[in-house]
């Protein structure tokens, strides 16, 4: 699974990309980002509060329930500020 | 058929004469022709912005939405370019333009691309001020009510 | 204080990026620029248009409009340019330009504008055809509707 | 007292500006276009139907019941169709 960090998410995490082999209790956005949080500091630092925290699912926006699996390109990063 | 739009996502500038001109290029059914240019501010002593996007994810959100303003009103054609990385005050940001026979639907279309682009578009700002200091740009509450107004 | 608009009415044409340009001129504080540009449709067979206005009364009541758009809506500028005299399909007719430090600002005056234009503004369109038919156009209610939206 | 026409109203009337001097009783843009209207078989066309008529005096928008006096600037047309 290919995990994409954006804007303070990548800073506090540290790296831009990575790619993941969660457990397969790892089921969904939210359940990754409890696994994500414990793999660093920076990482913990990043999911301090899921609440301040997006996701994409294969490019598309997705909340915490939508499903992950091995093969997806999962991006967190913070609300966006476009225009 | 609804119009294909124009999408581009660009770190360099881009030329509002040329854009508007091209939406009009070899057709006289086209009555009016809304645009939103977004330009950098120099607030606060701000140097310098960065613009953070999301490459693939971007290009296809706003494709995405133009496509849906190319089917919810009459448009004869409809062009979006946001640009990316460095940019100083000054700088266009971000370019809308859509074309109408009516001027009510390039009006109405306009906006609402726009107030999609600032809540919807995988964008992130990083503002830089004198002295070094930086900060990440919050999405504001405001613009999400402005984009809920065209939810139905 | 509020900005001093620019209001031309002018046989010629005009060019949409060298105003657009001139709004942002070394300044730091427009953070959007909302324009509409109005063209000149060749609907069932139209050939030409001929707009007549009235020299004097047209350019003092764009002028005292534009001044209200400046007053009502914090604008950095605000250009409003409309032509008379004869124009052909794909000609541009008028242009209204709207700049200020946010979006809505720019977006809202600049509607506002070109509703007033469409019911208020001392012009007067006679159409031609194919074959030598002429007629005048006649003012629209809907267009008296849409500019009652901005009474307050 | 100075009368322009504009659009179709110019096209019936005939000119497009002409100085009048009506007599007293005119004092105001009905009653100038009562007056107005048996000047010629041109104007009385023109102002058939005064509901189809808009005016102005002085350059500003004026109702039917707005005064009119000697040096004014008196305009007759049709509902405007700008933009």
């Amino acid at each position: 699974m290919k995990v994409l960090y954006f804007a303070w998410v990548r800073q506090k995490v540290g790296v831009a990309e990575e790619e993941v082999a969660p457990p397969a209790e790892v089921r969904d956005v939210a359940g990754l980002i409890a696994w994500l949080a414990g793999r660093s500091a920076g990482h913990a630092a990043a999911f301090a509060d899921p609440r301040q925290v997006r996701a994409a699912v294969n490019q598309d926006f997705a909340p915490p329930a939508h499903p992950v699996k091995p093969g997806d390109e999962v991006a967190f990063f913070p609300p966006v500020t476009g225009g | 058929m609804p119009a294909v739009p124009r999408v581009l996502v660009q770190a360099g500038p881009f030329d509002i004469g040329a854009e508007a001109a091209r939406l009009q290029a070899g057709r006289t059914d086209v009555g009016g022709l809304a645009s939103f240019l977004g330009i950098c501010r120099g607030d606060g002593g701000l140097v310098a912005m960065e613009l953070e996007h999301y490459p693939g994810m971007t290009e296809k959100a706003l494709t995405r939405i133009a496509e849906e303003a190319c089917a919810r009103w009459p448009l004869t054609g409809c062009t979006v370019i946001h640009r990316h990385g460095r940019l100083v005050p000054g700088d266009p940001i971000v370019l809308v333009l859509t074309a109408s026979a009516h001027r009510v639907a390039a009006l109405e279309s306009c906006a609402f691309l726009i107030d999609w682009l600032k809540t919807k578009a995988p964008f992130w700002k990083r503002e830089e001020f004198a002295g070094g200091a930086g900060r990440w740009v919050e999405a504001k509450a405001e613009d999400d009510a402005a984009a809920d107004r065209w939810a139905r």
